[in-house]
């Protein structure tokens, strides 16, 4: 009877505590809604809010659509099929999450807005002037789809490309034996299969898209985000801010509960005994060439054109290399993304498991409140974090002069600590839901199999959901350290002093508008996120393979669901 | 040892296991027959602690690990189980399963228990295998030499030779039966083989619907099934319609029969008599005959369903040596050692 | 002996000075930059235990929101009362100017005469349609500008313009000031309003040079209350651990070096009349700028805001 | 309609299917025996165009489907199959699952042909179920229902009924046996019950270590199994020596027997002899005795494992009403319709 009662308490606690802290900037936003605002919200109404809205929601809709067709259609191929050149596609095509969006935004404008090149070579050849002749306009809300969902489809291909490699290979051969056929078997079966995964990934390139700042700022639509910082900043207006905030991460919210809702009953995990890994299939000469140029385009034009662009930029300011201070931009921006990526994961890890053994209200709601975080913009998460941080700091410092007499100054805002806690709030949504998805895919007799084995609960985390999750695990760091790697607002309010990032760096020179100058730490944090690539790509592979007889490793293929 | 105390267990809304009431002595060994779906194994998942109770308890040892109050975690209860989904790790090798539950033994203890078990499942050869390249039945063995490693206290065995042919499974199960005795395990064993159940168990206990019916012996619930439910469950048989006469005795169309125990019924009273096809006893120079309507080849007998000439059917078990064709009339004799009577 | 700033200038802009002080000094300077309104809500909530000593900011509407939060504290200094002109600093010592910049209309030389070009007011005439490139009005140049005009001709008549103003637009507000430039130089719209370093800095830049030969700088306003300008700034934190130091950063800041400096890298205005413009800003000609007291356009701001939004300047 | 030819099948280096032989006609039902791990799974996947042959040929109705060189997908191939381990679709509701296969069917057939075969396995109310909400019985029945909706030309069953109880399993196997001959299904079965494949199949095929032993009725398989293997495989029995005498009469210690067909054995050829339990018939009256050494209840009979005086074990079935116990000495009788030799 103490067993159970100090073991609820250990899970309530490991999760209640770190959950609430992180929920606490979510919490700080959403308790505006305290202070009403009732003349601004007049004047919004009157004037920019259903602007706000409408281009909020079809930035979303359309980001999230886009990056769920390509996603899932290149994670389909490169986890079913062996072609030419998959096994470098396959990492190749999580690079363009590495581009911070504005200055994909920024290279493809250079090029295709009225005054680069393409256009003034028409103009030229054609001797067109304005107005003579249509051409898509880049810098318009279309403009920002496209060029979110370039960057944003990774989220979708890196779930679902886990989800769909660790499909137990025997649900396909029993669509196949009921006579359906590939492609049958992926509408009917690979895919409301992948549903969590794939859904997991477009809620996150959605959530994105409601916070992204600099690019819709960037090309002039105003969305809910531009609103914030305008009604905050512009306005001076910070309980609005929040207002405005807290209603856009209620939208999200409730597609979140929607999706969620839709398939309560559904479980994931495949019933069978066996954990056959289905075996890629070969192809055609011709369908090689067909699957390697289709899975190509999203690297061609979320990667290799801007990524050239910013290389012919770059070029011209390669002295900057030898710069010692840009050595220790390297490294700060290497380090701080690996530790978040790492505490995220590890925090996801622990929430998520929380919620598989306890599935109560306790803990579902601090953590999908934490989890919340994500499409909330990062200039507002980070006030979120400083807030409370500081508020800490005042008293403890008061405290410590009243009782000792020594001031203990401020102990942990402006420290990493605070740029950590700010990155874990941002990513944890990144980096649960990949691990959710893939805990789905783990039937819930492993865990018993091996607790009736005297396997604690945390062993079971460690010796059978650990290795089983290897394929998330992998798919969570990574997204975190790309995503932390880009990381920009949190970066810039909370870092401690003389602290510098690519991020930054690249941010402080494109809002000047020195893209030139810019070029090279943009190109530097696609370079940075190659390196966790490298070191995880054999992990990413090999999770993907059909194991063999000989191979001594083999791992989780087939806990499916 | 081991005792349910009025449990019932629900999913939701749903209570599917109500009421249960058995007990266990150290070392024995139990048995849940029972149509499929009946709620076995929901009854050992809450013994393993993996379902929690609606009400009732559960016992272990002196300690009470379940209650609608109260539940001790799967793994300070020192009870194993076979799962009937097998559950095994697929990214550990057999030998890794099987020393799963081994976490305090040295490295050479380990190796040697799994040796060991390898050696009794009949896997020698299959301790570095991965579970995808197994068969279902070596999967089966797999999972009970890593139910078996830790020597658990109690021992829950979810159908586990469902997989294995007639030879394997007879033999594993006298050798686990020996393992189970030697070690003092308390074992509770779910299985759709009766005879499996006959052999291998002390107790048994019939379930239908959630609901425990009758536990018994293996003798008992054969001879004396105490509801049409076990009667029918258990072996085969038909109930054919009689009358108490005087003294206890029972008329029916096959003839009148004394009760072995006397059977508290009214005189006149209108009963249903169990007659199991091995009460029928296939004789030629019998002078009753009745006629060969179905037949089923099962090896060493023929199981006749017969047609009296009163139009009732009856079945009979013969050894396979008298093969009639349906239609012919066959002799029959009736040898009803243990009268089983339901009230209409 | 140490001072700490968080600036609302981006690095480039400030750390080869910072440099250059500590050289000079011996004190060291730890930095922060961002974004000016967050450097100010860090300050806020860290209050009295907050380690900056002083704040930079690019624009006066920060400063000024920064006074009224309470982060600052007022300093006197012979230094810069001398150099500065009182129109450029706080009256009570709380903030001081440190550069300038103007934001004047730019025209495509080609397409239109300086003699059709007089007031900001007039960019509302009919005549422009479709014809004027300007960035958002998130942007905090629009907004001051906005807001200056506010301060001179009162709300009814800022809201009138406005609605005109914006009905000559050729595209939709998108990109920055350069961009606008290149629109026009592309042959998109002929007028253009930009900050002066914007223009400078194309001119200076080999690639961008050809598109901004194109136009040519006209001040408004010049019979009236004076082009619309506005200031790079800095003022001394309120609970400042290192004052003293924070105080000779500041003076250091206005020494004729340190402004030559900002002169020459970013094209900037000098307060100091001792410092002559970079080559290129002179050729842009001289100006009379706008004295309104600069307070009045941190003041303003929200308004001016509300009034664009009204106007649909997106 | 199917049949293999010198098939083999090897995963990596090991070959665990070799050189297997056999056809079945249109609407035959065919039965794999074996013991764990010998390869029927793997003949099955094989057929169903999972596994690539090493070589041989698989012919399905006259179209050569597999063989080294070619390889037709498996969804071209119009066989259905129940696996050993279901692999039913756990995002689709039971009603889904089984109208999977239904792809051209229109809402209301389909509706029709799910209530019709949930009916048909006993699971009239659990449409709307989702698999984790399902029992193993019920899941296995499930995937049965789901391969025969279809309809599918050739029909492959591995171990369809190892999760069901006796009853259930007797009744499904009959009805399921019906609703194949009617739709003229070629099926081939794999259990480890042997009644049942007694009882369902018209041909059976016992298999050892990748090796098709004997393809033959239920019958000729129990009576006059080809090989040692086959023999101990099928039913129960020891093996007795004797001795070849003149006019192919064969001597042992339980007397002289006259085989029913003619052995081509030389005289003074030293033979084992089979003896099934059902050859030895208790006789109370017999004056041959032999001593009770084991018993196991076995419901309608008691298997004794009896001592002869000459030191021969051998097993006899007796009526579970002749209840003796161990030690005691009872009558016996032989009773020797196939005399099955095996030569030493
Ligand atoms: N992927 C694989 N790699 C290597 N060996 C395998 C693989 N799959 C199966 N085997 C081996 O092949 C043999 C035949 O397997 P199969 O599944 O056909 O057996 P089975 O006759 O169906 O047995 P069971 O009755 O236990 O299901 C087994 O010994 C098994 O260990
Ligand atoms: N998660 C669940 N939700 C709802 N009902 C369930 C759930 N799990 C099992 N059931 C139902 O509970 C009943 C008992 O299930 P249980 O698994 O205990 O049966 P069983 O006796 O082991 O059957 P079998 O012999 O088929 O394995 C079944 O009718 C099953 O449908
Ligand atoms: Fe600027
Ligand atoms: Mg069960
Ligand atoms: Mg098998």
């Amino acid at each position: 009877m103490s067993h159970r009662q100090t073991q609820f308490d250990f899970w309530r606690g490991v999760v209640l505590i770190p959950a609430l802290i992180l929920a606490l900037p979510v919490l700080v936003v959403f308790a505006s809604v305290f202070t009403p605002q009732v003349e601004i919200w007049q004047h919004l109404r009157q004037t920019v809010l259903t602007d706000y809205i409408i281009n909020s929601l079809l930035l979303a809709t359309g980001t999230g659509f886009g990056a769920l067709v390509i996603g899932t259609t290149t994670a389909w191929f490169v986890s079913q099929y062996d072609f030419f050149g998959r096994r470098v596609l396959q990492w190749l095509l999580l690079l363009p999450l590495a581009m911070p969006a504005y200055i994909i935004a920024y290279t493809y404008t250079g090029v295709l807005d009225f005054a680069g090149p393409v256009q003034s070579w028409l103009r030229a050849t054609f001797s067109w002037s304005y107005g003579d002749y249509w051409f898509p306009e880049i810098r318009s809300l279309g403009g920002v789809i496209i060029m979110l969902m370039l960057v944003l489809y990774p989220y979708v291909y890196m779930l679902a490309r886990s989800a769909f490699s660790e499909q137990s290979g025997s649900l396909s051969e029993a669509s196949r034996s009921l006579g359906l056929t590939t492609r049958q078997h992926f509408i009917r079966v690979a895919l409301p299969l992948a549903r969590p995964a794939i859904l997991t990934g477009t809620a996150l390139a959605m959530m994105e898209a409601f916070a992204d700042y600099g690019t819709v700022q960037y090309f002039g639509v105003s969305t809910f985000t531009t609103g914030i910082f305008r009604t905050w900043f512009g306005l001076g207006n910070q309980p609005a801010a929040a207002q405005l905030a807290a209603m856009l991460t209620s939208f999200v919210l409730i597609l979140l509960l929607l999706e969620h809702w839709s398939r309560r009953k559904i479980r994931y995990y495949h019933q069978g005994q066996r954990h056959r890994a289905a075996a890629r299939k070969s192809l055609t000469v011709a369908k090689q060439v067909g699957v390697f140029i289709l899975c190509g385009l999203p690297i061609l034009f979320g990667f290799i054109l801007p990524a050239s662009q910013l290389g012919l930029w770059a070029a011209e300011r390669y002295e900057m290399l030898f710069d010692p201070a840009y050595i220790s931009l390297l490294w700060n921006s290497f380090s701080l993304a690996a530790i978040a990526a790492v505490v995220s994961v590890i925090l996801a890890l622990t929430f998520a498991y929380a919620k598989r053994l306890r599935n109560s209200l306790f803990i579902r709601l601090p953590v999908q409140t934490a989890a919340l975080g994500y499409a909330i913009p990062g200039t507002v998460i980070a006030i979120g974090v400083m807030i409370p941080l500081a508020w800490l700091d005042n008293h403890i410092d008061l405290l410590a002069e009243d009782w000792f007499g020594i001031r203990t100054g401020l102990l942990f805002s402006g420290s990493l600590f605070a740029l950590v806690l700010a990155y874990s709030v941002r990513f944890l949504a990144v980096s649960l839901h990949s691990v959710e998805s893939g805990l789905a895919r783990i039937k819930p007799n492993m865990d018993h199999a091996a607790r009736s084995l005297g396997a604690s609960s945390s062993q079971v985390l460690t010796k059978i959901h650990l290795p089983l999750l290897r394929g998330s695990v992998l798919t969570a760091l990574l997204l975190v350290f790309v995503d932390a790697l880009k990381e920009l607002p949190a970066t810039l309010i909370l870092r401690p002093f003389n602290f510098n990032t690519l991020a930054v760096r690249t941010y402080e020179l494109a809002s000047d508008e020195r893209l030139a100058d810019a070029a090279l730490p943009a190109l530097s944090i696609v370079l940075v996120s190659l390196l966790p690539v490298i070191i995880l790509a054999r992990g990413l592979d090999t999770d993907i393979k059909a194991p063999d007889i000989k191979a001594p490793d083999i791992k989780a293929p087939d806990i499916k669901g | 040892m081991l005792a349910l105390q009025h449990v019932a267990i629900a999913y939701s809304a749903d209570t599917v296991v109500k009421d249960v009431n058995f007990a266990l002595m150290p070392g024995q060994i139990g048995c849940l027959l029972g149509p499929s779906g009946c709620g076995k194994t929901t009854i050992l998942r809450a013994i393993a602690g993996f379902e929690r109770l609606k009400s009732g308890s559960i016992v272990l040892q002196k300690t009470e690990v379940s209650s609608a109050q109260q539940h001790i975690n799967p793994e300070q209860r020192q009870v194993g189980m076979v799962f009937q989904d097998f559950a095994l790790f697929p990214h550990l090798s057999v030998a890794d399963n099987i020393s799963f539950g081994l976490a305090r033994a040295s490295k050479a203890e380990k190796a040697q228990k799994v040796r060991q078990l390898l050696q009794l499942v009949g896997l020698p050869n299959l301790g570095n295998r991965f579970m995808h390249q197994l068969s279902g039945g070596q999967l089966q063995r797999v999972a009970l030499a890593r139910a078996l490693a830790p020597e658990p206290k109690v021992l829950l065995l979810d159908e586990p030779f469902s997989s294995l042919d007639t030879d394997l499974r007879e033999s594993l199960a006298r050798d686990i039966r020996d393992i189970l005795k030697q070690l003092n395990i308390t074992a509770l064993l779910v299985t759709h083989d009766q005879h499996e159940a006959f052999a291998m168990a002390d107790i048994i206990g019939v379930m239908s619907d959630g609901e425990l019916q009758q536990w018994a012996t293996p003798y008992e619930l054969y001879h004396k099934p105490i509801n049409r439910f076990v009667a029918d469950f258990i072996g085969r048989g038909v109930l054919v319609p009689g009358t108490v006469l005087a003294e206890g005795k029972v008329e029916t169309n096959l003839g009148i029969f004394t009760p072995r125990y006397n059977n508290i019924m009214q005189q006149g009273a209108r009963v249903d008599v169990l007659i199991r096809p091995d009460d029928i006893v296939h004789d030629d120079s019998s002078p009753v005959t009745a006629a060969v309507v179905e037949k089923t080849f099962r090896g060493s007998h023929i199981l006749y369903q017969l047609k009296l000439k009163s139009g009732e059917q009856v079945q009979c078990l013969a050894l396979s040596h008298h093969n009639h064709a349906i239609g012919e009339d066959i002799g029959i004799r009736l040898d009803l050692d243990h009268l089983v009577l339901f009230p209409v | 002996a140490e001072v700490n700033v968080y600036s609302g200038r981006q690095e480039e802009l400030v750390k080869p000075l910072l440099e250059r002080f500590t050289a000079e000094t011996g004190i060291k300077v730890n930095l922060i930059t961002g974004k000016a309104d967050e450097l100010i809500s860090r300050m806020v909530s860290e209050g009295r235990n907050s380690p900056a000593d002083i704040i930079i900011s690019s624009d006066v509407g920060r400063l000024y929101r920064a006074k009224q939060q309470q982060v600052l504290q007022a300093v006197q200094s012979d230094t810069l009362t001398e150099t500065i002109p009182s129109a450029l600093r706080d009256p009570n010592g709380y903030w001081y100017g440190l550069t300038m910049r103007a934001r004047p209309i730019m025209y495509v030389t080609a397409k239109v005469d300086a003699s059709e070009l007089s007031t900001y007011a007039d960019l509302a005439n009919a005549k422009w349609k479709g014809r004027i490139c300007v960035r958002s009005s998130d942007n905090i140049y629009n907004q001051s500008l906005t807001a200056s005009f506010i301060a001179h001709d009162g709300a009814a008549a800022t809201a009138k313009w406005a609605q005109g103003f914006v009905a000559n637009f050729a595209q939709p507000p998108r990109g920055g000031d350069r961009d606008q430039i290149k629109a026009a130089a592309a042959g998109m719209c002929d007028i253009v309003i930009a900050n002066t370093y914007y223009l400078a800095g194309m001119l200076a830049d080999d690639s961008q040079k050809a598109a901004a030969e194109k136009l040519s700088v006209f001040w408004p306003n010049q019979a009236t209350d004076g082009v619309h300008v506005n200031i790079s700034g800095a003022g001394v934190a309120k609970y400042a651990p290192n004052k003293a130091q924070a105080v000779k950063l500041l003076e250091f800041m206005t020494t004729a070096d340190a402004q030559r400096w900002y002169a020459e890298a970013n094209h900037e205005y000098s307060i100091r009349a001792d410092v002559a413009s970079s080559d290129i800003l002179q050729r842009f000609g001289e100006f009379k700028a706008d004295t309104l007291q600069l307070e009045n356009l941190g003041e303003l701001n929200a308004d001016a805001i509300r009034l664009m939004d009204r106007a649909g300047w997106k």
